[in-house]
């Protein structure tokens, strides 16, 4: 009776009611934290291309039908099998020491650049990829890390195997030169920011990594390609692996060795074929296919008598031969053709049944992983950033060769001359005079002047 | 304002209210009134913040390029109508607050009410002002505003791409409404050929930078303009003058080429008669071996002269298909030419085309002009309320506290718009 | 404290009975000061929680980077394998700050001890609006619920920083949204709080309170009042103009054209610097905002523990107005490098030079009034020592900074981080912790237990001091702060061990709260009941019950002299209340 | 491990030399017809350089579904079906010739003639380019990327040295309703089905084959039905004899007209 | 017990000023924990401020440090058994506002030079006959992550068209006035220095000027202090100090890269070429 009192008159149990709410708010918050936050974060692992498999799905099999789950998982485990996981990576180098793999990339490199990331900032040992590159490329190089949505263009989806700024032509692999520039210089007019301080080592490491991703995403491509065309999964006997036998009776050693042999030789030729027959050798030495850059005409020099006529020729080309007027528009801004799509973009937007007017058509790839479609843009050529590289050999061999994975076509017609002129003409371009009054921007030091 | 007052629950027991305490006043007025002076002078650091804002946007615009009201269409008589409305009901709400005192109730209600019906109007100028923004599109909107501060490239550039998304949209659209009428699609195809296609082509080709800028300006003053600019209808009048010399030029060469290809056809069907009648001569007559003869001296020379004047044909049909490529842009330019030139107030305004437009700090204005009166706007809202909710109490000399305290906030919202209608209207 | 005095309520009329209110009226929609007083401090208490726990987080990725991050790591971020995104780090130190300054410390002092003390140290019944009062703390509601949100958006929270500055804050998440919403719902809650604040000490003393016979905590919360009335809506209107354009395409704080990540997306023609004025034209009276409540209430706690009259009352209350007067014209001292007008910059040092006159003032009148008197040690004197001494570091500190060409160097560097937390933390919540010892007794009728708290203390002080003091020389070397890696710059990687030391230090000053923690909720049940005046103060709350009921006074009290009367050389007491009447 | 060793012998013949059929060539033909209502065809969208493309004429209709007027559909295709290690089939000599003649793909009118093209690897694909407009053509398989630029009446020739196992896609970037059909395989033993329905693959060695039927619209037409023969529930595929000197005549492959996806 | 606490609380000023001192001197366990060594002129002035600045605060730091310990010493409670009763001193009160005013106005009149050296008069050079600003060497272009630095191309003049840019590298001579122009892609980032003392704000919209003069050759980070975004603490730029000499040479090397491969038959092929040919 009293207590009741008391509560009315608000005099004795007042605050301690009000407390007892915050108390258990605060022992829920504890518990909660507690409950999910002591347990370990899980191994990560490299991420399924569920895009790849839906568009399988979509193009071969009939409306709401889906491929086994045990097909998915076969896949999986092949692909672990060959090239281990984000924390221990491995390189089926299934040629043994001659393999001509041992040329494209070094397991060292791959270990120092996979890992998670290494405290210890004196020496690094591993997690190179973590820390650097992960957070945009996404653990499994699938252009899909955990800022690449709110990018504009997306990061690079390595698994096409397609590489936008490179030496060699189309359909051709880069360089390790052309991805060490990329890394070093980084793609100016994109979120890719440049690496040069980082040291020359770790450098080639992240250079084999990305090789070590792209190889692992082609093949894993192919498979799910490769094997939809099979009537039924599984290919390959993993329970060969197993330390144990059906009973759990331990195998012994010679048993062992033996059925790892058979495993082996299954796997290579299930997987092993593709591999060495056509991944591989792209990657071998594509310096061999380092398209030329020929010799430029002497009005390149923008203070020699003929610069103006070759400036001349060049825009003449840029509006009439060249084409280039009918994406990189009239005025030169890119407004030319806006309503294209990049290749990996269209490698799942071109399923059938697909509308990219429709989003509801898509709904599932969004699901499955794929980034929401967004138009390429032309290259406003009237800012004097070229994502490429700003050197004139650079946009030489873009105009030339084309750009992989963009509507950018390669122009075997064009001379050389011709190239060099449009190469002068599209890097006088920004710099033109339009008449106008400057956009002055405000100075702070005005006072001084 | 003793605690009995605000949270009590009917006691059952009456004698349970304590003795209010005794207080002594800094301020010989009541706490309501302190606490509205409080709050004003808060609502004056937020218009000050406001303002303050207003200041540097306006005056760290480079030298005379803030818009006049004229180019932004600010019309300075509706104004000049809201503040004397904004005044007078400032004077109205003084005289219900001294009805209420003297107990007149009626008075007080009816002076209220006129008050409110002010506010109203002033919030209906208001209306019509920003619907007029609107349907000028004098707003700022994503990603782009329509309002660009210079006619370069980059204005052309966004122009092209919201024609384009605007004939999509007509052609799109099955049903002709009021104001997207087939004649509103042909305007936009004219001005996309006619102008902007021209003027890109001008600013992308051409060599002299003058000549761009002139082009580039030219366009913008036809879409919207803001002066009048001799040196504009100098470089319009020039070009037409320049475009009908080419077009005088070009149109005799249709004729002859057309002449010439006439007279090949009318050979090749002569030529082709006269062959197939020496062919089906010969071939009527087949010699002993069931062969026939080889065609005669004639008809060889017929068959060559038929591959020339196909030839000539072929010649005079590429090249009076590229005349017509070369004469259909200027056919185009000159019609834009003779439709949109005499439009004193520009295409956009006399075809109530929301297109974008060139306004030095035209954003910045909009931005700055919406904000200023928006907040304003949202004061005088927020007035009526109030109003609203004390017009059907009985506004008896109790209240007239509570009529004082709004009628001070009422003076405020004036005050504030006393500060407002010339910074935005008058200079 | 030898002889007993008579209680000075039995000399006064009584005053009795009290409405009996319904519990949601009651606990939950209370109109009555204390209770609201006491919900702020509740939520505030919360929040400080969480902050911490930020706090925690970001101490850890700073001596372990990119290592699995405890509770956050796995819970968030397991296909990453723990480690945190780089944005989630931008997210840790946003909120951190957001959380500390606008759901603690200003709530804490104003919201809090404000609406506690104001209306019993000057003898009212209530505030003067109640019904306002209620609304000022429900408007914290929905900025709660904003910033619990906005940590369930993409990023998991704003990432743009406490101070906000577009251009990066216009293209930021959505979470930035419910950021500048939250913000908008603070100030209108202080907003409230101050309008109530102002009228009732202006309109409701009790007979006899001149304002020169108001306690420093009152004046302080005048002051505060006065600067949180008249600098909030500059944010308020600031925080509008960003929300617009985010959302409406307005451009206020944007050039033309700005282009990010290849799209325009903002209608552009404002200035990028114009929030920067905005922002800081509120946020450095803000600073005065969290520190000049702190000062008031260790002013008291001193006086009342070296039982000496408060030296150099008026100067005080002088310098009081002074650091008001001035704080709204030294914003431009966090921008010397800001890229604003480089001659304004040495006005704004000259008068941020000034300010520190004031402060320098206050700190040696807190040294007289200690010097020659009869210290009682008990724990909130010792954390308004501590307070005292925590604020001469970070006022020296801050004179280090108004130096222009100094600045240049220790901008945005831990030095900065350490100045703000000598005086936020340092400073602002050890006067807080004090005022929760000293005031407890009169909140909840109990008494904190005193080894308990000198524990806390001592604790507390040593780890603060082992956090902060060393991020002076991060600073001096150039350590950025915002950085969730610094090391991975040659400059600074030898900084990793004095980093580890420093979290190390800072984890267990997060363990000291516990103490805390333990010792406060455990005295509300097993606490020493307490009389009217333990202390035996001379402020008018002691007069009244403890708790005080409703309606506050059980007695008209009428005031015959100024608070800080102790150890009257012609009294037998040492302390002589306001309400007793002369003899 | 069965499946282990038939991958062996599979890989191990595929390294040895194509077989020569010794049993004799024969041919393959039928008709394809869609049953039931087609989904109205829609008309291109032509949104730039109109003065070229769309000089005195209407838009044209979107040629990727292309029906007669009793259901004959034009541009499917009708290819051989091999696993990825099967060998290659042998080839019949007046093949050989047939390869050195390229093969044209030419640009009218803003649109690609013909529609859909059958290259064989190592043969020659002329590009070409009859308009007053500037083209490029962005050949994407999944094995094969080719983009060339191609000025007004230029015309470009390209080789593929990879197959596919479906056709894959060409466009013009600069004109986005312009799109055509390319298969590469490296056995010449594939069909386009004309306007009227019909196709005809000639010359096949006798022996079992699988074959298997493909449309832009349907994917592989798993739908499709062929008297007297089973079609493979994914891949589309039926299982023939090729007799020596016959020609087998599928005769009406009807196809139901739901089964086209829109788009 | 009061002891105890005196005592604690003098171990604040002493151990804030032992560590201090042995920072600066470079003690363990701070050694490294100080201003990093300085390598610009106008650094010299900011560091002499600094060091005056902290032995004023450090005089005043242990002064108020003594009083309080020595307060918590005397006025012990069970060793008084009354308080003294004075709540005012009007003379010291007059000494102790009139001595910290006379500092403060003082420090603020001593560093103004510095702030109107380091900020305000940007070094000039002499052009036909007139003195005039002198012109930026380097356009350094911040953006979301990284440092564009823009050199003059053979014109000498940057914004052109022969610009050439390189990401996260800056190559200046010493002994010799460098003057940057800061301008920004995107949000405000910082550019910041430590060894040259040089950190300026660039805001989006405007045009930036800084200068300083190195003193030696060195090589150093240059960081971001403003948030940028998630990758703020990416934005690591190194800078490289190098002689006259080599600065020359790389320059020269950097602008051979922008000329590309000319034919060379060509009698009319510049003979640039041939001198940059090894």
């Amino acid at each position: 009776m009293e207590i009741l009192r008391g509560i009315k008159t608000g005099k004795l149990k007042t605050v301690r009611h009000v407390l007892l709410q915050f108390i258990c708010l605060l022992g829920l918050i504890v518990i909660l934290i507690i409950m999910t936050g002591c347990n370990p974060s899980p191994e990560p692992q490299f991420r399924f291309n569920r895009v790849a498999l839906l568009k399988q799905e979509k193009n071969d099999l009939a409306e709401g039908e889906r491929f086994s789950n045990a097909y998915q998982s076969e896949i999986g485990d092949i692909l672990t099998a060959l090239y281990g996981t984000p924390n221990e990576p491995r390189f089926p180098f299934l040629l043994g020491e001659e393999d001509p793999a041992h040329d494209v990339l070094s397991l060292n490199n791959l270990q120092l650049a996979a890992g998670p990331v290494a405290a210890d900032r004196l020496e690094k040992t591993a997690g190179l990829y973590r820390e650097h590159c992960s957070h945009c490329h996404g653990i499994t190089g699938d252009g899909a890390g955990g800022t690449a949505a709110s990018l504009e263009p997306y990061p690079r989806d390595f698994r096409l195997g397609k590489f936008k700024f490179k030496s060699t032509p189309l359909r051709r692999m880069p360089t390790n030169d052309d991805l060490t520039r990329i890394l070093k210089n980084g793609i100016p007019g994109t979120a890719m920011p440049s690496f040069r301080t980082l040291p020359d080592n770790e450098i080639a490491a992240l250079v084999d990594y990305v090789k070590y991703l792209t190889i692992r995403g082609q093949h894993e491509r192919r498979l799910i390609a490769e094997l939809s065309n099979l009537d039924n999964a599984p290919i390959l006997d993993f329970k060969l692996l197993a330390d144990a036998d059906e009973e759990g009776q331990p195998i012994d050693e010679e048993m062992k060795a033996e059925n790892t042999e058979t495993f082996e030789a299954q796997l290579y030729t299930v997987v092993g074929e593709y591999l060495a027959e056509d991944i591989i050798p792209r990657w071998v030495d594509p310096d061999d296919e380092i398209s030329e850059v020929n010799n430029a005409p002497a009005g390149f020099q923008s203070k020699h008598p003929a610069h103006s006529a070759l400036l001349q020729t060049g825009k003449d080309l840029f509006y009439g031969k060249a084409n280039c007027v009918q994406c990189h528009g009239e005025t030169g801004l890119g407004d030319g053709q806006t309503a294209n799509y990049d290749d990996w973009t269209n490698d799942w937007l071109k399923t059938i049944g697909v509308d990219v007017n429709q989003p509801a058509t898509y709904q599932d790839f969004m699901m499955a992983g794929a980034l929401h479609p967004r138009p390429i843009r032309p290259r406003n050529l009237r800012t004097p950033i070229f994502r490429g590289g700003n050197l004139p050999s650079d946009v030489y061999r873009r105009i030339a060769n084309g750009i992989e994975g963009t509507p950018m076509p390669s122009s075997p017609t064009l001379t050389t001359d011709e190239i060099w002129a449009l190469v002068s003409y599209v890097k006088s371009l920004p710099f033109e005079d339009q008449g106008s009054p400057e956009n002055e921007l405000p100075v702070n030091d005005r006072i001084v002047d | 304002m003793a605690p009995q007052q605000t949270n009590s629950k009917p006691s059952d027991d009456a004698k349970e209210q304590p003795a209010p305490l005794v207080y002594q006043r800094a301020m010989p007025m009541s706490r309501g009134k302190l606490a509205i002076w409080l709050f004003l002078s808060t609502e004056i650091m937020f218009f000050t913040a406001l303002i303050g804002t207003y200041i540097v946007l306006r005056f760290g615009a480079p030298e005379g390029s803030w818009p006049t009201p004229a180019q932004v269409g600010v019309m300075e008589w509706l104004g000049a109508i809201n503040t004397f409305v904004l005044i007078c009901s400032s004077v109205t709400i003084v005289f219900a607050y001294e009805s209420a005192k003297s107990d007149r109730i009626r008075a007080a209600r009816g002076w209220l009410l006129v008050t409110t019906l002010l506010a109203f109007g002033f919030l209906g100028v208001k209306g019509i002002e920003y619907a007029s923004k609107y349907s000028h599109g004098l707003y700022p909107q994503s990603p782009r505003s329509l309002l660009h501060d210079r006619s370069d490239v980059y204005y052309l550039s966004h122009f092209s791409l919201q024609l384009k998304q605007r004939i999509a949209e007509l052609e799109d659209q099955k049903t002709p409404t009021d104001h997207h009428d087939p004649a509103t699609l042909e305007t936009l195809y004219l001005i996309q050929s006619g102008m902007l296609n021209w003027t890109e082509n001008k600013v992308g080709v051409s060599n002299d930078p003058n000549m761009k800028r002139l082009a580039l300006e030219s366009f913008a003053h036809q879409i919207h303009p803001l002066a009048d600019r001799p040196d504009i209808d100098k470089y319009l009048a020039d070009e037409r003058a320049d475009l009908e010399e080419q077009q005088q030029t070009i149109a005799p060469q249709f004729s002859d080429l057309e002449s010439k290809l006439e007279a090949a056809q009318k050979q090749i069907s002569q030529l082709s008669d006269s062959i197939a009648k020496l062919e089906s001569n010969r071939k009527s007559k087949p010699n002993v071996n069931g062969d026939f003869p080889p065609p005669t001296e004639i008809e060889q020379k017929n068959k060559a002269q038929l591959e020339d004047a196909e030839k000539t044909a072929k010649d005079a049909t590429e090249s009076i298909s590229l005349l017509k490529q070369q004469m259909n842009p200027i056919e185009r330019r000159l019609e834009a030419q003779s439709r949109f030139n005499q439009f004193e107030d520009g295409i956009n305004e006399h075809f109530h085309l929301k297109l974008p437009m060139v306004i030095p700090n035209g954003n910045t204005w909009a931005n700055t002009y919406f904000m200023l009166t928006g907040f304003h706007a949202l004061h005088v809202v927020i007035g009526i309320f109030v109003f609203l909710i004390l017009l059907p109490l009985e506004l008896d000399r109790k209240r007239a506290k509570v009529m004082e305290n709004v009628g001070l906030y009422w003076h405020f919202v004036d005050i504030v718009w006393i500060f407002l209608f010339p910074m935005i209207y008058l200079f | 404290m030898v002889n007993k005095v008579q209680h000075p309520e039995l000399n006064h009329p009584k005053r009795t009975g009290h409405p009996v209110l319904r519990f949601l009226s009651t606990y939950v929609f209370a109109t009555d000061h204390k209770i609201i007083g006491l919900q702020f401090l509740f939520s505030s208490l919360f929040w400080f929680a969480v902050g911490g726990m930020l706090a925690m987080a970001i101490r850890w990725q700073l001596a372990f980077p990119w290592s699995d991050m405890p509770i956050f790591g796995p819970t968030l971020f397991a296909s990453e394998g723990g480690q945190i995104p780089g944005t989630f780090y931008n997210m840790l130190f946003t909120m951190h700050a957001t959380i500390m300054i606008f759901f603690v410390i200003i709530p804490i002092l104003s919201g809090a001890f404000g609406n506690y003390l104001i209306p019993l140290m000057i003898g009212a019944e209530d505030m003067a609006f109640p019904r306002l009062n209620m609304f000022s703390y429900w408007f914290m509601w929905p900025a709660f619920a904003c910033m619990i949100l906005s940590f369930t958006l993409p990023g998991f929270g704003p990432t743009s920083g406490w101070t906000a500055y577009p251009t990066l804050s216009l293209i930021a998440g959505d979470a930035q949204n419910l950021w500048i919403l939250g913000l908008i719902f603070v100030g209108i809650s202080s907003m409230m709080g101050s309008i109530n604040y102002m009228t009732t000490i202006l309109q409701m003393r009790a007979p006899g309170m001149h304002m020169f016979r108001m306690p420093m905590t009152v004046w302080a919360m005048f002051i505060t009042a006065i600067l949180q009335a008249f600098a909030l809506p500059v944010l308020t209107a600031a925080l509008f103009m960003q929300l617009s354009d985010r959302l409406l395409a307005t451009g206020f704080f944007a050039p033309e054209s700005i282009v990010v990540n290849n799209s325009i997306t903002i209608s552009g023609g404002g200035e990028p610097l114009l929030w920067q004025h905005l922002f800081w034209f509120y946020s450095h009276p803000a600073v005065y905002i969290m520190i000049l409540p702190a000062m008031g209430m260790v002013s008291d706690i001193l006086s009342c523990f070296a039982r000496k009259p408060l030296f150099g009352y008026r100067p005080m209350i002088y310098s009081l107005i002074a650091i008001a007067g001035l704080g709204f014209v030294v914003w431009g001292h966090h921008m010397f490098v800001s890229g604003m007008n480089r001659i304004l910059a040495i006005s704004f040092m000259v008068s941020t030079m000034l300010i520190a006159l004031p402060s320098g003032i206050k700190v040696f009148n807190w040294l007289g009034t200690l010097w020659g008197g009869r210290l009682f040690l008990t724990t909130p004197m010792l954390f308004s020592i501590g307070f005292v001494s925590m604020f001469i570091i970070g006022g020296l500190s801050g004179i280090v900074m108004a130096a222009p060409p100094v600045d240049i160097q220790i901008h945005d560097t831990y030095f900065i981080v350490a100045h703000f937390h000598y005086v936020l933390f340092g400073a602002s919540v050890l006067g807080v912790m004090g005022a929760i010892y000293y005031w407890y007794p009169k909140m909840f009728g109990r008494k904190m237990n005193e080894t308990m708290g000198k524990l806390h203390f001592i604790l507390t002080f040593i780890f603060l001091n082992g956090t902060f003091f060393p991020m002076h020389f991060l600073g001096a070397r150039g350590f950025p702060r915002r950085y969730a890696d610094a090391y991975r710059f040659e400059e600074f990687q030898d900084l990793l061990p004095l980093n580890q030391f420093i979290t190390l230090c800072a984890f267990l000053m997060g363990a000291a709260q516990l103490v805390f923690l333990i010792n406060f909720f455990g005295s509300l049940i097993w606490g020493p009941k307490a009389d009217r005046n333990p202390w035996h103060a001379n402020t008018l709350e002691w007069s009244a019950p403890s708790p005080p009921p409703h309606g506050n006074f059980d007695f008209q009290p009428t005031v015959y002299r100024g608070p800080y009367e102790y150890s009257h050389p012609e009294r037998s007491v040492d302390y002589w209340p306001q309400t007793e009447p002369p003899p | 491990m069965q499946k282990s060793f038939l991958f062996a012998v599979v890989s191990l013949c595929f390294i040895s030399s194509p077989l020569l059929s010794d049993d004799g060539w024969g041919s393959l033909k039928g008709n394809i017809v869609v049953e039931g209502a087609v989904p109205a065809i829609s008309k291109e969208k032509i949104d730039k350089d109109q003065a070229s493309c769309l000089s005195d004429k209407e838009a044209p209709n979107d040629d990727n579904l292309l029906v007669g007027a009793g259901g004959e559909l034009k541009d499917a295709f009708i290819m051989m079906y091999r696993k990825g290690s099967d060998p290659i089939p042998a080839i019949h000599p007046s093949y050989e010739e047939a390869k050195k003649k390229p093969v044209v793909l030419d640009n009218q009118d803003c649109r690609f003639v013909p529609h859909a093209v059958f290259v064989q690897t190592g043969q020659t694909l002329e590009l070409r380019n009859s308009d007053d407009v500037g083209h490029n053509c962005h050949i994407i398989t999944f094995n094969n990327e080719e983009n060339v630029n191609l000025a007004k009446k230029d015309s470009v020739n390209i080789t593929f040295s990879d197959a596919d196992k479906t056709p894959g896609n060409v466009v013009c970037d600069i004109h986005k309703w312009m799109d055509a059909i390319i298969l590469v395989r490296d056995e010449p033993y594939a069909a386009i089905t004309k306007a009227d329905g019909t196709f005809e693959i000639k010359n096949i060695p006798a022996g079992t084959w699988k074959f298997q039927f493909w449309h832009k619209k349907t994917g592989f037409m798993k739908k499709l039905d062929v008297p007297n023969y089973k079609v493979g529930k994914i891949k589309a595929d039926i299982e023939v004899t090729i007799k020596d000197g016959e020609t087998l005549d599928l005769g009406k492959l009807t196809l139901p007209a739901t089964s086209i996806k829109k788009k | 017990m009061n002891r105890f606490w005196s005592i604690l609380f003098c171990l604040v000023p002493i151990l804030g000023t032992a560590t201090f001192v042995m920072a600066a001197w470079g003690l363990p366990p701070f050694q490294g924990a100080w201003l990093p060594k300085n390598y610009s002129v106008a650094g010299e002035t900011i560091d002499h401020l600094f060091y005056l600045l902290n032995w004023i605060s450090a005089v005043i730091f242990i002064g108020t440090g003594a009083v309080i310990g020595w307060v918590l010493w005397k006025y012990d409670h069970r060793r008084r058994d009354q308080a003294s009763y004075f709540s005012h001193n009007t003379q010291l009160e007059i000494v102790w506002t009139i001595i910290p005013a006379i500092i403060l106005i003082f420090i603020a009149f001593y560093q103004m030079n510095s702030w109107a050296e380091t900020k305000m008069i940007r070094p000039t050079i002499s052009q036909n006959g007139q003195t005039i600003n002198k012109p930026p060497m380097v356009l350094v272009m911040a953006k979301r992550f990284g440092w564009e630095f823009h050199y003059a191309g053979p014109d000498g003049l940057i914004e052109t068209q022969d610009d050439d840019y390189i990401e996260n590298e800056l190559v200046l001579p010493v002994g010799t006035d460098v003057v940057l122009q800061l301008e920004t892609r995107d949000v405000i980032h910082s550019f910041f220095v430590p060894q040259l003392r040089v950190k300026q704000d660039i805001v989006p919209g405007m045009k930036q000027f800084i200068w300083f003069r190195g003193t030696d050759i060195a090589e150093m980070d240059i960081a971001c202090t403003e948030l940028c975004g998630w990758g703020h603490y990416t934005m690591k730029g190194r800078l490289r100090l190098v002689s006259q000499k080599d600065y020359n040479l790389w320059l020269t090397e950097r602008r051979a890269m922008q000329t590309p491969a000319m034919d060379p038959d060509d009698p009319e092929t510049p003979q640039v070429l041939e001198e940059r040919l090894p």
